[in-house]
């Protein structure tokens, strides 16, 4: 019962990239979807879910949202134009460095959430992760801080916050 | 101006510009020095070129060669995770 | 490497580098390259592969290269597949006697935490992507050999990040493998009688490898269900070679995992028996 | 306004930004002076050079009747595909940047400060 | 404004110049994993090409093969025995 | 008869696919290295399949309406949207032949690498001189 109930998530998530991959919605391949949805889920249940009532919970999803709104719209578009400056800029003007940046998230589909925004926002670079310290060690093209409070809050507090509604 | 004729336009404009962006990528790759700046500079470039394809895609009214775009992401990413495992690890299965 | 030998490798390279442009050359003259029409032969089968006021001869599926591969040239595709599953089967005999040890899980095992959550992720997606182009086959490009080759990506990429001992627990075993690599040949071998078989049932006669109504052999599978076309034996062959293929690569990688202590122990204890 | 051509012009302004992001990364990745700084360089590459673009694509699709019916399949896989880019890449470059780091392939030079190495250090030590 | 296709032909000229580069490094570098990172290189433009000659089917099954498979193969093999070829 | 560009550019493109032959072929003869013989022997059966491919292509039926994959997009075809693809198609069967053989090649290679790693195993180097030497 309980690997069934984890096998949804994961398959739902297969049936969807199915349909939209084979932009299709003919009978045959809404079968052929379920199939292979219920295969995939099945065979990755116990890999990729642990709690599948965080699945139902739909204010996360609408936090899911606007935390994609944010970070599209926001901090990716200052992180972007911000390096594209530097690139172009006869000096070059770069001041790269290590530093530590501290994490409070619990879950890991949070703790990848927050490192991945890190990553796919140019300037900033997680190089290495230590779970029992809980700190990121983050390559910065511009060191403007050392202390980890002071680095935290300009890298990846935002993110952090909507990530620990989300995931948590 | 109809839709086609503008997208035409519009892609043959843009083309120049990748071919030249394709040819400094492969200049690094080709530079090195190091393993990881060579796989690096590979899989920037094939993350662009898959987009790339989607585009070209379209100025070939062909639709159908899309799929091309989505195995080429997948595989760059397999590359990058062997040569990171090779450079970090052991033995390769660990 | 001494000079002269250096010396007669280079001119040999400019002798046959030159020859070989000297016959593209003498070709070119007669046929232009690229033509400006398709061949003949080309013709046939672009007008044969989907043409329903022409049953006989059609493969009645929109994807050429899949038509000719598993309908006009069917039972070579076969011998080639066998040829596959020969190499792979050598490869097997090499490392005979050598198995994976029990191993504790650890957390130390495999790549950081990032990217091991990622996997985990995306393997579904991997594993839908590729059979969305397995299925498809027949209608836009894909098949067999593409969707094993892109499903291939979810174990071994499974492999490098989470450790091959991780896959042993969960059920990835070289035997499962072999087990459903020859399911998948079998599926392969059955499909190409299947049209035979219910032709000998009901009282006529049909050919090996058939797909459509031939005029000795009025019966086939149908082309189409319900207004979706399905290219009658072709997509079981596609389903079951991109079963038989990303199997088989699995078994090669669980292979060349296996760590090299456990494999010179059995090669150097083969050494001291004889 | 016909909703088509809001689809193209929309789809063909995020294509022009994705070509402009990667030749500025493809300008960065030459120009900048050791692997770690290049990390930067390629992110700009795959999400502004490639996610934006393929997303830009994908309503040029959605919004070009010349392209017959597959045009829904196209926008549908180029729709997939800039998801998965979206999560391998950044996956892909931090492991190609840990890997570069414990193996010491590359060196961490200019820098400001160097953390993960003071750590190591110290937990060796 | 230069036709369509000779731009296209040009790109297929570009991409051979570009694999012959690739090929002659690979051969002859000395360190077998930049050998392979340089026949991956090879491969790519392989890819692309076939992509520009209307193959689809043979991109989805050689960038696999080429692109995942090989490298993969000849890394395993290399960490097993030796990194550098001897002269 | 005038040189055209066009066909200049696709000759440059055959003959940069016959240097590579050329430059693989010296690797699977003359570097000592076994691994780097499989990785050149991989190029080289690359190299042949694209030849394949490179034939089956045409020349644009006009410059600026390019050729088209051999797959019909369009059910049922009508009879003028056949003319419209024979016009246009490439030649579906070097790709057919080709497919398999992309396949069989890594299978191949693939047991070549397992015999590799035995040599090694049994004389600890993948060098032919020192393998030729050591042989007793």
């Amino acid at each position: 019962m309980g690997r069934l109930a984890r096998a949804v998530g994961p398959g739902l998530l297969a049936f969807a990239t199915y349909i939209v991959f084979s932009g299709s919605v003919h009978p045959l391949d809404l079968l052929a979807a379920l199939l292979v949805g219920a295969t995939v889920g099945l065979i990755t249940a116990n890999l990729v879910v642990r709690e599948p009532r965080k699945l139902l919970q739909l204010e996360r999803l609408g936090w899911l949202v606007a935390y994609a709104i944010h970070y599209f719209f926001v901090d990716e578009v200052r992180a972007h134009l911000d390096v594209m400056r530097r690139i172009v800029h006869p000096a070059m003007p770069i001041n790269p460095g290590i530093v530590r940046v501290p994490y409070t998230t619990e879950s890991d589909y949070a703790t990848t959430a927050v490192a991945n925004s890190i990553t796919n926002t140019p300037g900033t670079v997680v190089v290495d992760i230590d779970p029992e310290k809980r700190i990121f060690y983050v390559h910065w093209i511009d060191v403007k801080a050392l202390e980890p409070e002071e680095t935290r809050r300009r890298i990846s507090l935002t993110f952090e916050r909507f990530a620990k509604r989300v995931f948590d | 101006m109809s839709i086609e004729e503008q997208v035409t336009t519009f892609i043959l404009v843009v083309l120049p510009i990748y071919i030249a962006s394709f040819t400094l990528y492969v200049v690094r790759a080709l530079k090195g020095p190091t393993v990881p700046d060579m796989v690096l500079a590979i899989d920037a470039m094939t993350y662009d070129l898959a987009a790339f394809l989607v585009v070209l895609a379209i100025f070939f009214r062909s639709p159908i060669l899309v799929p091309v775009a989505i195995v080429l992401a997948l595989w760059v990413y397999a590359l990058d995770i062997y040569v990171a495992k090779y450079l970090e690890s052991r033995e390769m299965g660990e | 490497m001494k000079a002269w030998e250096r010396i007669v490798i280079g001119a040999s390279m400019v002798i046959f580098v030159a020859l070989l442009a000297l016959v593209y050359t003498l070709g070119a003259l007669g046929y232009r390259v690229p033509p400006s029409t398709p061949r003949d032969l080309a013709m046939v089968y672009l007008t044969m592969t989907f043409n329903p006021s022409n049953p006989l001869f059609s493969a009645m599926a929109p994807e050429a290269v899949t038509a000719i591969v598993w309908d006009y040239r069917g039972l070579d595709t076969l011998f080639e597949t066998a040829v596959f599953f020969l190499a792979i089967i050598a490869s097997v005999a090499l490392m005979r006697g050598v198995s994976l040890p029990e191993k504790p899980p650890s957390s130390a095992e495999g790549m950081s935490l990032i990217v091991k959550t990622v996997t985990k992720l995306t393997i579904g997606m991997i594993l839908a992507v590729a059979a969305s182009i397995a299925f498809h086959g027949h209608l836009t490009p894909g098949g067999g050999f593409q969707g094993g080759a892109t499903a291939a990506v979810a174990p071994l990429v499974a492999l490098v990040v989470f450790s091959v001992y991780f896959l042993e627990r969960s059920g990835v075993t070289k035997n499962r493998m072999l087990g459903l690599r020859s399911a998948g040949l079998l599926g392969i071998g059955l499909t190409a009688f299947l049209v035979l078989i219910g032709s000998l049932l009901s009282g006529g006669t049909a050919f090996v490898f058939q797909n459509q109504p031939k005029p000795a052999a009025p019966i086939g599978l149908p082309w189409r269900i319900d207004g979706a076309l399905t290219g009658g034996t072709l997509f079981l062959f596609n389903v079951f070679e991109a079963l038989a293929v990303s199997a088989g690569f699995t078994i090669v990688f669980l292979l060349l995992a296996v760590p090299e202590e456990e494999a010179i122990k059995v090669v150097r204890g083969g050494e001291d028996g004889h | 306004m016909d909703p088509a051509w809001i689809l193209v012009i929309l789809g063909e302004v995020l294509v022009a930004i994705g070509v402009l992001c990667d030749l500025v990364a493809a300008i960065g990745m030459l120009r900048f002076p050791n692997f770690y700084v290049r990390l930067h360089a390629a992110t700009v590459g795959t999400i502004g050079g490639a996610f934006v673009p393929l997303v830009g694509a994908a309503l040029i699709a959605a919004g070009s009747e010349f392209l017959g019916v597959y045009r829904w399949f196209m926008a549908g896989a180029a729709l997939v595909t800039a998801f998965l880019v979206l999560i391998l890449a950044p996956a892909g470059s931090h492991a190609l940047a840990r890997a570069a780091h414990r193996s010491r392939a590359a060196v961490v030079k200019p820098k400001v400060v160097d953390h993960l190495e003071e750590d190591r250090r110290g937990g060796e030590g | 404004m230069i036709a369509p296709q000779t731009l296209v032909f040009g790109i297929l000229a570009l991409l051979g110049l570009l694999s012959m580069v690739a090929t002659y490094l690979a051969v002859t570098e000395r360190d077998l994993v930049k050998a392979v990172v340089f026949s991956a290189i090879q491969s790519t433009a392989y890819a692309f090409m076939y992509y520009l000659l209307m193959a689809p089917d043979i991109v989805l099954v050689y960038v696999p093969v080429a692109v995942g498979l090989y490298p993969a193969v000849i890394l395993f093999l290399i960490k097993k025995t030796e990194r550098f070829e001897g002269e | 008869m005038g040189i055209n560009i066009d066909t200049y550019l696709f000759n440059l493109l055959i003959m940069t696919l016959f240097a590579n032959l050329a430059i693989s072929l010296y690797g699977v003869l003359a570097r000592p290295s076994l691994i780097k013989k499989v990785i050149a022997l991989t190029i080289l059966s690359d190299t042949a399949n694209t030849f394949a491919i490179v034939v089956g292509y045409r020349m644009w039926p006009t410059p600026t309406s390019p050729p088209v994959p051999p797959v019909i997009t369009r059910i049922p075809p009508s009879r003028e949207y056949m003319d419209w693809f024979t016009a246009r198609a490439v030649d579906p069967l070097p790709q057919a032949l080709v497919l398999t053989a992309i396949v069989i090649g890594l299978a191949v290679t693939l047991f070549l690498v397992f015999l590799t790693l035995q040599i090694y195993r049994l004389y600890r180097t993948t060098d032919v001189r020192r393998i030729a030497k050591l042989k007793g």
